[in-house]
């Protein structure tokens, strides 16, 4: 299921497709979606705090599993992307690399204050305040942290919102990478590159636009380099042997 | 292959390589990381990296009022909130040699014990969750969940309590409130039976716990070990006894230890500490209608408040080890500096890093959640 | 009890120390940064203060300080020793204890990162938590952590319909939460 | 340390566990499930959810901003709203940025007047477009129009206001009642601090006061205890900093937003702490410190030196205007020097803001009555701009029958002859017609003579209004009462009875209603309850007038009257460019209005100069 060529069938452009009135394909999609709502896998990354009040929504208690939703390892393979509360920037970076790498269609839901305008982090200078500043992001949940409950009541608002086909902020990233690079840009510094390809992608998906490229993915690639195999940076042997 | 054999060699061989474990990993606990050297699967060396859940609480709180501070406070451990709060609380009232009223104390007592309950539920939950066993996990958070229901009636909020501010608490408890308690630890020890059928006795944990993740009672007074780490190796050392605070003398209770110093005698301790908690909420039910008087020692409007100049170190015994809240005023509205000891920026760190080093792979996980280690009490 | 006649015995032999008990089971030294390695060794030596709790680092700015306070626990004595000790803000170097307390490391490593102190002969002085940040050590006072945050993200423009509507009869935002706040204004 | 390790365990460290154990959890198939029901459930009753705010109570003080921690509130004038800054209540109300609110409650604690409180409703979600939603106004209604119920609210344990003031330590009625010296002490410094702690900066007093006194400041610099910072406060808008310091009627008070449901801050107090902890030479050195010392060749005369004149005064000397200022009595200060008896005011504490406003500059001539001693002729020709501020020292009678004796007396005639230190004939039972502050100035002066005199107290006080509309202040109620004064509230006087030529006493009705339907005065008196007080004198206090016979005729013609007071426009300027009005014979009396008047005339006279000047300069 999770393996439906779903960016395949976005490829094509929908308006042109609705437009066309081929019925089946219609129903097609329709079931899709359906498909697509009922069995969300949640990358399992807690960002922050309100991640505490996920295991209680996880387990039996709240059990969000009888929506079809249970947590995913590996972000090659989840859908959702739950940001829990506020995002150090250093972590941020990896939020970045994780939402690249996890396959469209791809949700990301911010939960907490922090996430919104900074919550209570508002003047620290170690996380980030505003998520959507970085990535687009599909759904808010207010809370500080949010109860279970909430959580719930979100995740089946982002189902509703898939079923009737709504749920295209991950297109956005691509649409407009310029500025959401332009961001990261001016937080983390001007040599800041991920390895995924963000304008290779978007041609893919037919999501390029004018301004899917501007002057940061220029700035990008001047200082883009190749990907090099990891190098041994433990710096373990002398120092924390003999401890 | 223990870690003492180990030679590394120029060339490493095409078996030794790194491993980044987390931040993005189920088998870590929260959002850090730990890059290990591998040999084959045994670990060669450990390195913790933290900072992914680094706000600089230390910074911001010397940016807010005295009384700003309270909401912050909980928020430095995330598992085990309430400790922090009294102990702040507790800091500032030594700071302006504020009186706290015995009700006040007996309510804290209360609160502190609840929380190491959901702590220690967690802690079940999350152990077992390393072993590859899901159940206890479903029911620890279950079971902790009632408590929050208890923590939301008292005190507003599930997790973030806020219930404590310097001179005392901020309600007094609600009406039938012992009652709901009462019959709740009647239901948690009724689940112990099942819970040792389920994990404690379980053969499987035994054997993986068992000899894990071990560490002298020598090793551990040298690392700083604290808290229930430090019974599991046999030494009898707890802050409420030794350098007891709030009312803590008044209460009967034991210290359990353990011999093992592994992370099955870890969980052990564990699994005593909660019946032991069980049995001073018991009694603070028992005494606390008879113990009359406000909840709160008057303290001026926040918003006109200086706090006068000097230091207070403070410690509490967590669920997880020794708690320490340095804090130093200048006379000021805000804290001058803050800074605090979370039990686990010794437990994630270097204990863990010494403790990893030569098990296999698939412990480290284990160990850290045996350690209880709570990474943004490290990051701060 | 004999306990405090032993802390005072033990204490006697060293000059320049300043002792204060403040509190019950809580004792305050002033040591000079020169002796207070020798202090250290005495304390854990004879009386057993074997626990080093912490090491908290205070940036007295306006001496142009920073104070290091070293808090040791003795279950022997019962008492935690706050050994307080100043070395100044520059070039901000001093002695690691490393050798006297295993987990002096992570606080003189924590200390470092966040106040630039550099302390010689500890093991490992790399940065922890703040791998990826260029700015100054964060916690010297000198680091105006807002109006970094100020510098570096945007806020939230929030235009919701009530606040449309309260404008066109004429209200609408009077008061900025930054104007009226008592953190902030105490400062100027 | 032990490591004693005896009691038995539940489990064995040792034992091996079992395989089969496990298995007992089977039994879970057969019990029902712990799940909870998909909808939310309701919260706990102190649940800390989002904001309700009712707006009837909301004053619009924005403490609840100040308190916090995330700076997650903006407040947001709302034009439907009421805004009465005398009553202390704005116009603006709270809204919550849930992109920072963290759901502390401290806003609930904290807030005045407890119109905020968090609800038990705990969902909010929305789409990255609908984000606006997360900038919330409270209202009585919740979040989503929905009631979900209170949840953390304000309770007698988790308020954090401090409802009571510090308590004015001042004389037992005992040891004050048959002498003048001064009733309340003063704050000592700690009493001062404390009571000034308690302020939340709202400033309502502020916008209330007359003068806009700059009274947030001054507190946070009593709490800080910098009292020279705190005269400097002060003394930017008000020069009778002593004198309003005792005697204002601080409207402050009235509008404090601790008030709402506590006693207010005593400002009055502070303020009066402030200057009387600061050393006379201090409070001159400060106050002098912007004085501009280049004259700028423009005279003003001002007649009347009470608060309104001496402040008007002070302005322009401060500005390097040659001011003259011009008494007819022989010691300046107007009304709080002769109206207002000693134990309230001191005279040497009038003197001293006397002195500060001379060391500016001003020049005082006493015993100069306009009129007699020099006309007001001469004064325009030889001035740039003339000042009346005359006050009220006439008193009006009430003209029921009798009322022409020579034993019935007016309060104010009364005061001021007991304030130069006249001698007067103590009645030994007097009746006093009033119901305001001079009738229980007058009561209580007299009160204390017939005890200095006769050892005992006979003064009754015939007020028509009822207590719960009484004019005076509580507590100079309360004190006159304790002093031995009766005071009868609802009391018409009838006649002032004579009986061969001597006065005996009043006789008074009772009032059933004082206005009629269209708030008229046309009192209703039940016939058939009626007192006769005796007495052998009569003191009416019942109002005051202005002499204005200085003016003459002709002006008098000119200028533009109503009901008896001369009209002046917003800027208290009359009719006449050259002739500014102000003080009690415009405003009715009131020492800190008449210092705002000073301020309003000093910025127009200033004003008025300066085109004089440009017109010189043209010309």
């Amino acid at each position: 299921m999770k393996e439906f060529p779903v960016p395949v069938q976005t490829a094509e452009d929908p308006s042109v497709k609705k437009q066309s009135g081929n019925i089946f394909s219609n129903v097609f999609d329709e079931l899709v979606r359906f498909a697509q709502s009922r069995s969300l896998f949640m990358l399992h990354y807690c960002t922050g705090c309100g991640a505490i009040e996920l295991p209680p929504a996880m387990t039996s208690r709240f059990d969000m599993e009888r929506l079809g939703i249970q947590p995913m390892v590996t972000p090659r393979q989840a859908d959702i992307l739950l940001i829990t509360g506020y995002v150090s920037v250093k972590t941020l970076k990896r939020v970045i690399l994780t939402y690249e790498q996890m396959n469209a269609p791809k949700y990301v839901i911010g939960i907490c204050s922090c996430t919104v305008n900074g919550g209570m982090y508002w003047q620290s200078y170690a996380t980030a305040k505003k998520l959507n500043d970085y990535m687009p992001v599909d759904l808010y949940i207010a809370g500080c942290m949010p109860r279970p409950e909430a959580v719930i009541s979100g995740l089946r608002q982002l189902m509703e919102k898939i079923k009737i086909g709504e749920a295209n902020s991950w297109q956005d990233y691509f649409k407009r990478y310029d500025y959401y690079l332009g961001n990261q840009q001016r937080l983390f510094g001007e040599t800041w590159q991920t390895p995924t390809d963000i304008i290779g992608e978007s041609k893919h998906y037919s999501l390029h636009t004018p301004e899917t490229e501007g002057e940061h993915t220029r700035l990008l690639e001047l200082h883009q380099r190749p990907l090099e195999p990891l190098e041994m940076r433990l710096g373990l042997s002398e120092k924390t042997e003999d401890r | 292959m223990r870690a003492e054999n180990y030679e590394p060699k120029q060339h490493p061989p095409s078996h030794e390589y790194e491993l980044n474990f987390g931040p993005n990993h189920p088998g870590i606990e929260g959002n850090y990381a730990l890059k290990v050297k591998l040999h084959g699967d045994t670990v060669v060396s450990a390195r913790a990296d933290a900072g992914y859940l680094h706000r600089g609480f230390e910074k911001l709180m010397e940016q807010r009022l005295w009384i700003q501070n309270i909401a912050l406070v909980p928020r430095i451990c995330v598992p085990d909130p309430s400790p922090m709060e009294v102990a702040y609380s507790m800091a500032v009232e030594q700071l302006c040699g504020l009186d706290v009223p015995e009700r006040a104390q007996w309510l804290r007592v209360m609160q502190l014990e609840m929380s190491r309950i959901t702590a220690h539920l967690f802690y079940f939950g999350g152990h077992a969750a390393t072993t590859g066993m899901y159940n206890p996990m479903f029911w620890g958070v279950a079971d902790r969940d009632l408590v929050l229901d208890l923590f939301e009636e008292l005190t507003g909020g599930r997790v973030y309590c806020i219930y404590n501010m310097p001179g005392g608490v901020r309600r007094d408890i609600p009406e039938g409130f012992l009652d709901r308690l009462s019959r709740l630890l009647d239901y948690l020890e009724s689940r112990l039976p099942e819970y040792d059928n389920l994990f404690f006795t379980n053969h499987v944990l035994i054997n993986r716990a068992k000899g894990t993740g071990q560490m002298s009672q020598h090793q551990a007074l040298e690392w700083a070990v604290t808290g229930p780490n430090l019974r599991a190796t046999g030494l009898q050392c707890d802050v409420r006894r030794d350098d007891p605070y709030l009312v803590y003398d008044e209460l009967e209770f034991d210290i359990p230890v353990e011999q093992g110093g592994d992370a099955l005698a870890r969980t052990l301790v564990r699994r005593s500490e909660l019946q032991q908690s069980i049995r001073i909420l018991r009694q603070i039910i028992q005494r606390l209608p008879s113990i009359k008087g406000p909840i709160r020692a008057p303290i001026p409007n926040p918003l006109a408040w200086n706090v006068p100049a000097g230091e207070a170190y403070v410690r509490l015994e967590s669920s997880k080890g020794e708690l320490g809240w340095y804090v130093v005023s200048n006379g000021g509205q805000k804290p001058y500096r803050v800074h605090v000891r979370g039990p686990s920026s010794m437990h994630a760190v270097q204990v863990l890093e010494n403790l990893a080093k030569g098990s296999r792979l698939e412990d480290v996980a284990q160990i850290m959640f045996s350690l209880d280690a709570c990474p943004p009490e490290v990051d701060r | 009890m004999e306990k405090p006649i032993h802390m005072e015995y033990l204490l006697n032999e060293l000059a320049n120390i300043k002792v204060r008990n403040e509190r019950q089971r809580r004792m305050r030294l002033d040591v000079p940064s020169k002796e207070l390695p020798a202090v250290l060794e005495l304390l854990k030596g004879r009386a057993g203060f074997m626990h080093l709790s912490a090491i908290s680092c205070v940036d007295w700015i306006d001496e142009n300080q920073f104070e290091l306070v070293y808090h040791l626990w003795s279950n022997q004595v019962s008492t935690l020793v706050s050994a307080h000790t100043r070395i100044e803000r520059d070039p901000g170097v001093y002695l690691s204890v490393y050798d006297l307390y295993k987990p002096a490391a992570f606080w003189e490593r924590d200390i470092h990162e966040m106040y630039g102190v550099f302390f010689e002969g500890s093991p490992d002085m790399e940065k922890f938590i703040l791998t990826e940040w260029d700015g100054p050590p964060p916690m010297r006072k000198e680091f105006d952590s807002e109006a970094w945050v100020n510098d570096h993200f945007d806020w939230q423009n929030y235009r919701p319909d009530w606040l449309q509507e309260i404008e066109q009869e004429g209200g609408g935002i009077a008061i900025l939460p930054d104007e009226q706040r008592f953190s902030r204004k105490a400062e100027e | 340390m032990s490591s004693a390790d005896t009691k038995k365990k539940d489990i064995d460290y040792n034992s091996n566990g079992s395989v089969l154990n496990p298995l007992k959890a089977l039994s879970f198939f057969a019990k029902k499930p712990v799940t909870e029901k998909l909808e939310p459930r309701i919260a706990a009753e102190r649940y800390r959810g989002f904001h309700v705010n009712d707006w009837e109570k909301c004053i619009g003080c924005s403490t609840c901003q100040k308190v916090c921690d995330n700076a997650a509130i903006t407040m947001v004038k709302v034009p439907s709203q009421k805004e009465d800054p005398l009553n202390g209540i704005r116009n603006l109300r709270p809204a919550i940025d849930y992109g920072r609110c963290c759901w502390c409650a401290l806003c609930v604690d904290l807030c005045p007047t407890g119109s905020i409180s968090l609800s038990r409703e705990y969902v909010h979600t929305c789409y990255d477009e609908q984000l606006d939603s997360y900038f919330l106004l409270p209202d009585p209604n919740g979040m989503h129009n929905k009631d979900y119920g209170e949840g953390w609210n304000k309770t007698e344990e988790n308020d954090l206001v401090d409802h009571n003031r510090q308590v004015m330590p001042e004389r037992t009625p005992e040891s004050r009642s048959d002498n003048f010296d001064e009733i309340v002490d003063g704050y000592d410094k700690q009493q001062a601090i404390i009571e000034a702690s308690r302020c939340v900066q709202c400033g309502m007093c502020h916008d209330a006061c007359p003068t806009h006194m700059h009274a947030p400041e001054y507190i946070r610099a009593i709490w800080s205890d910098d009292i020279e910072d705190a005269v400097r406060q002060i003394y930017r808008t008000n020069p009778f900093a002593h004198t309003c310091g005792r005697v204002c009627t601080h409207r402050c008070e009235t509008a404090c937003s601790i008030g709402k449901r506590g006693e207010p801050i005593a400002i009055r107090w502070l303020k009066r702490y402030a200057v009387d902890a600061l050393s006379h030479d201090k409070i001159k050195d400060i106050v002098l410190g912007d004085v501009n010392p280049e004259s700028s060749g423009f005279n003003i005369a001002v007649i009347g030196s009470g608060p309104a004149g001496l402040t008007t005064a002070f302005d322009l000397a401060k500005l390097g205007h040659k001011v003259t200022v011009y008494e007819g009595l022989d010691k300046p200060g107007g009304m709080p020097r002769y109206g207002i008896p000693y134990y309230r005011l001191p005279f040497d504490k009038l003197d001293d803001d006397i002195n500060v406003i001379k060391a500016a500059g001003v020049k005082i001539k006493c015993n100069t009555w306009v009129g007699k001693d020099i006309t007001l002729e001469q004064l325009k020709k030889k001035n740039h701009a003339v000042l009346l501020s005359l006050g009220l020292q006439l008193g009006r009678s009430t003209r029921i029958p009798g009322s022409d004796h020579k034993h019935v007396q007016k309060a104010v005639t009364l005061l001021q002859k007991i304030a130069a230190g006249e001698k007067i004939d103590v009645p030994k039972t007097a009746a006093i017609i009033g119901g305001g502050n001079v009738a229980m100035d007058i009561a209580r002066s007299l009160a204390r003579l017939q005890k200095q005199k006769f050892g005992e107290v006979n003064i009754t006080v015939t007020a028509m209004e009822s207590f719960e509309h009484f004019l005076a202040d509580p507590e100079e109620v309360k004190e006159a009462q304790e002093e031995g004064v009766i005071i009868l509230p609802s009391r018409g006087p009838q006649e002032c009875m004579i009986e061969k030529g001597a006065l005996v006493g009043l006789r008074t009705l009772k009032v059933l209603s004082i206005f009629d339907e269209q708030g008229r005065f046309a009192p209703h008196f039940d016939e058939n309850d009626e007192i006769c007080h005796e007495c052998e004198t009569i003191v009416e206090a019942i109002g005051q007038m202005t002499d204005v016979d200085l003016l003459g005729e002709e002006l008098t013609e000119k200028l533009e009257w109503q009901r008896g007071r001369l009209q002046v426009d917003e800027n208290c300027r009359t009719s006449e460019d050259w002739l500014w009005a102000a003080g009690d014979m415009v405003r009715g009396p009131d020492v800190v209005h008449a210092v705002a008047d000073g301020h309003t005339v000093s910025k127009s006279i200033n004003e008025y100069l300066k085109t004089l000047q440009m017109e010189k300069k043209s010309s």
